[in-house]
């Protein structure tokens, strides 16, 4: 199985293949043998020629993969080539900017700071959500104004509800 | 005066909920819990003998309900109410509700939390009983001449501030007194013009301080001892996030002079329970009294784990009239523990709260290790309560050895499915300060501010992550080719997978 | 002859390898595990810096491979071999093969296991050594007369065994004189008739004795100091199932003169390390060396809790050459440690083994409990190896309180899809010898034998069973409508019923 | 919802009835209103009037579960009505003797005790399975000759697969 996978600033070609009850996965040009143990909900110990590593592989995200080990997690986004591909054509600038921007968490909104119509910055807050006794302020992510605005004042939301859309 | 305790109700939620129940259930005494309907499934109602439904999410519907709470109490034949941290706990009012409704408050007197609440009254008795405060006094200053005598009298550095003040305006702080003049009268013009009042008064102003605290106990007999310091400097905007005790700093001589301050401050008052002095201490050994926290502390652990006493048995055997025994006398710190608090956020995303479900949970086990949580793997963590989700403790043999044993833990913990503070704290352990001990109460907001502290690993990934992800990605799609034609088949597909792992023969032979 | 270790291969499996490689953590040591076929997925590998397949699951062709440990610990530039207990632990040839490799054994030196684990020479040593042994002797007594005079000079009562025996034959109990002539013949003619050899010696007989034994520990520089002791009297079948420390009938005096005897024991040998000298103890404060266990023990974790030691980091830097320091002067108990070993067997089904997946595990967690566990929720316990699960210690102030804190953890542990000794250990909780602390190596094995200890719970159980399988039933025949639908839908379907249990407004007001 | 359930000595009829969040449970003549939380995977908080137990149900044998409570388990059997009925027409000493002898547990065959038509009796050990160092012998349940023998001496049984048959 052929793969794209992005890590940060890295992007590389990637091949698996499995090999008895190990792996064979290439990364660029480095090929590592694998011994993986598939210990369910996308927990693995995989062996690197004695070095053992513990891994949680969860999704994260729309494309991503967060890959938890014992000291850090890596947020990682893979695709099988032609997806990838067609994931990136168009308009790049189009593709990156989220215009309807939705609430990361459940929360309450407690305030709502600006109108439709109004014309706003990147980086300016939008809306005020508050969760365990903390606000937190949803910015607006690039220079546009306001095209609509989803919630209301007092209103509970859920995780991945619109909040507001720029134009 | 002494009456056996049969059913504790517990009036609060989380972790220390399940602490409180611990200790009852191995002293025979059952327990029952409150809940409110987001807390139907948390983990103190399935530990607690008895479970009671209070009311929905928000606290002041709910948690925050002190009559119904002793209404409640005395419905089910309940002797006393346990109030944890938090909440009710510190509400002399309620105190007085428990006592008018015949229900014992596992706590001090209404009359002991009203005298250690007020902040003028508190002050006023502290300096009497020969407790150190921080110098100064609330009365205005009438001129900069004025100030500059008062300055002289309790010495350099010192604050301005403004009396009808709060966040910051109107206050100054003079290093030396050249500077008071002017430092007088931009603080009294700033105060007229943010609160319409240009008084201000001079307090000490204590330079990088240490916020050290002496764990009290007082029984109801007229005795109280002092359990020794916690150190307990880490913390991001007051509030604390790392506790340690004994403290690196504090010698012998010191925790005997702040463990006699501290029970004079409690005796002054009457106080009886557990309770805690908090005090800065500057680098000359200098302490002094903040206030007193009437209360059990969230940090109680490291005190328990050093002094080898569980204080939750000790408030149930004081509220019971038991008087303090001889386990008590000059009670000494053995080896080092340490605290972090787990919270559900993310500490290098402006520690953005993390609700959600927990999907994989394993706690650090084995030697020296301790863990105080309220969750449970499959828990759902809700946006409607402080998001501390357990706390971690250590003990060893030596502060090294305690840090060691942290770092050791934090490697074992396995959380997902939710974001919280672990890597603050392997952060943290990287930190030279914090190994050494060199802390004090604005170091962990400053290395937060400057990236000093940052999350840590993204570098020395290698190809572990592409590697796991790609593995991942193999295995699922293995999975989505074998899935569609029934989930029975699907089972059977996974127990085939199962058994090929464990076939003996195969495996690689690395 | 100091040196710093840099990688350690633990040549063991299960929870002692789990326990080891968490001290090496702590100490910046890497930690390298081997394992069987079967064992791939075990917790020790989880947690291992490396991991290697040494071998299919019988032991003798794998974890008692000794000469291909060795290699793989030279391949992979390990400077030290941990054994663990039970495997190549005890083996003075496996030392040797480390000693010959390069390899540094975590243990006492090829020659002190050879001394030890002679009977026949050991005897010899501790009596030369001063160190109490069981009375008596091994040379044949020639008659009756011989036999009358040899037990009057050890006082009665005492056994008559065959020096051929074993398994019961041909051993005599003789309570006082005028039994003795009749015993000697019935004796040597079983003996004869047994083992074709009619040769008998006598021992003093120890009437229900102790099993208590003293933790040592020594250094490469010839101190050897004693930890204290440890009560194991509660055996099956001489299986060690509940330790303690400190004893509950071991006094500060006995504790040091016990303390001297083992101490010149592991002297007469030259012993480094960590070892146990195990003992019978009488009524009368008298105790007889058994024999010297040249390893860690299952159950060192009692001794650590009451004394604050790591034994495993003592193990590792003793083998560095670290000399014992100032800690292990005059080494004495705090408060009170119990040991219980969680076996996946049915106690009351003649402790019938049972192997399989963990479908739900919940360890106890909170104040004085440390679990040293080998397994994990998900984990499958094979047929292949020693059935113990994990142990679960428990601290306290005082042997009550510790035996309360017990009963908390039972209480707390939920462990599914495998039947363990958990059941045991709360029915001696409810046994008034044990809970006395009036115990003898007889003990367990008699109240098993004559069902004074049995199962409980079933008695007070009322409609619990019923109701909650009635419930399960009613929601496994609701999600069973719910289901053939498709596998996306049945997910979705209880998506659903978990949002509505979280509904506000729902909930009944009971 | 009817059933029929059995603990011990004691059978019962019983009647489940959601109500709202709440489950009504009759077991006999005794109404029992419960307030069931599902945990999921078997668990279940049970509340009796506050009283709370925490309990696992999972399957255990061919139509029985266990019921697991803090400080002990118990073996209940349950079904509806007319399935009951169907399994207990016809004759019972047929019903209760289980004449094909399955291993309980996985192990390894280390000896077989009697022949193929011999005569044994109730209690008479037949085959000895070995299992964690611990020898065990599987025991005929009641008189009768040994109709066939399933295994051999050396040979390793997962729980379930048939070890002999009596007449």
């Amino acid at each position: 199985m052929e793969l794209w996978i992005k890590h940060g600033e890295r992007e590389e070609r990637a091949k698996v293949r499995r090999d008895g009850d190990a792996y064979e996965v290439t990364i660029g040009e480095v090929v590592h043998r694998v011994d993986a143990a598939v210990l369910g909900r996308g927990a693995y110990s995989l062996r690197f020629n004695g070095v053992q590593r513990e891994v949680v592989v969860r999704a994260s995200g729309e494309a991503g993969l967060r890959v938890s080990g014992s000291s850090a997690a890596w947020e990682v986004e893979i695709a099988e080539p032609l997806a990838h591909l067609a994931a990136t054509t168009g308009d790049p600038a189009a593709r990156r900017r989220h215009k309807k921007v939705t609430a990361y968490m459940p929360g309450r909104v407690v305030a709502i700071l600006a109108e439709v119509g109004a014309e706003v910055v990147a980086g300016q807050g939008i809306i005020v959500l508050e969760a365990m006794k903390m606000q937190n302020e949803i910015l607006a992510e690039a220079d546009g104004a306001i095209k609509a605005i989803y919630v209301q004042t007092g209103q509970a939301v859920e995780g991945g509800d619109p909040l507001f859309e720029l134009t | 005066m002494r009456r056996k305790l049969k059913k504790v109700l517990i009036a609060n939620r989380g972790e220390i909920a399940v602490r409180i129940l611990r200790t009852l259930r191995e002293m025979g005494i059952r327990s029952a819990v409150i809940y409110s309907e987001p807390d139907r499934q948390s983990l103190p109602v399935l530990l607690a003998d008895e479970a009671y439904p209070i009311g929905p999410a928000p606290s002041r519907e709910s948690y925050l309900k002190g009559q119904e709470i002793v209404d409640l109490a005395r419905r089910i034949g309940a002797d006393a109410i346990h109030p944890g941290y938090g909440f009710l706990s510190e509400r002399a009012e309620f105190a007085r509700m428990c006592r008018e409704g015949g229900i014992v408050f596992i706590g001090p007197s209404p009359e002991a939390m009203d005298a250690m609440g007020s902040k003028v009254e508190c002050r006023r008795r502290m300096i009497d009983a020969g407790v150190p405060v921080v110098p100064g006094g609330r009365d205005p200053l009438l001129s900069a001449e004025e100030a500059a005598a008062f300055a002289a009298s309790i010495g350099y550095p010192v604050m301005i501030k403004a009396s009808a003040g709060g966040g910051g305006k109107g206050m100054r702080r003079v290093d030396s007194e050249p500077e008071i003049a002017a430092a007088f009268r931009g603080a009294s013009a700033e105060a007229l013009a943010s609160f319409g009042d240009d008084a201000v008064y001079i307090e000490k102003f204590i330079v990088d301080p240490r916020h050290v605290e002496i764990q009290v106990m007082g029984d109801l007999h007229g005795r109280v001892v002092s359990l020794g310091e916690r150190e307990c400097s880490l913390q991001r905007r007051h509030q604390k996030v790392v506790e340690e005790a004994p403290s690196p700093v504090v010698s012998p001589d010191l925790r005997r002079r702040m463990g006699e301050a501290a029970v004079r401050a409690a005796s002054a008052v009457g106080y009886a329970n557990a309770g805690t002095c908090e005090f800065l201490l500057d680098a000359d050994e200098n302490f002094y009294f903040l206030e007193m926290n009437t209360r059990l502390q969230v940090e109680h652990p490291v005190t328990e784990l050093v002094t080898g006493l569980d204080l939750v048995y000790t408030q149930i055997r004081v509220a019971e009239g038991e008087p303090l025994g001889p386990e008590f006398d000059d009670v000494q710190p053995r080896g080092h523990a340490i605290e972090v608090r787990l919270y559900a956020e993310d500490p290098f995303q402006k520690f953005k709260p993390s609700p959600g479900k927990i999907h994989h949970l394993r706690w650090p086990e084995g030697p020296g290790i301790r863990t105080d949580a309220g969750v449970y793997e499959g828990a759902e963590v809700t946006i409607h309560y402080d998001p501390m989700l357990a706390k971690l403790i250590v003990w060893a043999e030596n502060r090294p050895r305690a840090l060691d044993r942290l770092a050791r833990a934090l490697a074992e913990l396995r959380i997902e499915g939710i974001r919280t503070t672990a890597p603050l704290f392997r952060a943290l352990l990287a930190d030279p300060d914090f190994r050494s001990g060199n802390l004090n109460i604005g170091m962990l907001d400053r290395k937060l501010g400057s990236g000093e502290l940052h999350g840590l690993g993204a570098e020395e990934a290698g190809d572990l992550p592409l590697v796991a992800a790609a593995i991942h990605h193999f295995e699922r799609a293995q999975r989505a080719m074998a899935l569609p034609r029934s989930a029975g088949r699907r089972t059977l597909w996974r127990a085939a997978g199962r058994r090929d792992a464990l076939r003996p023969g195969g495996g690689p032979k690395g």
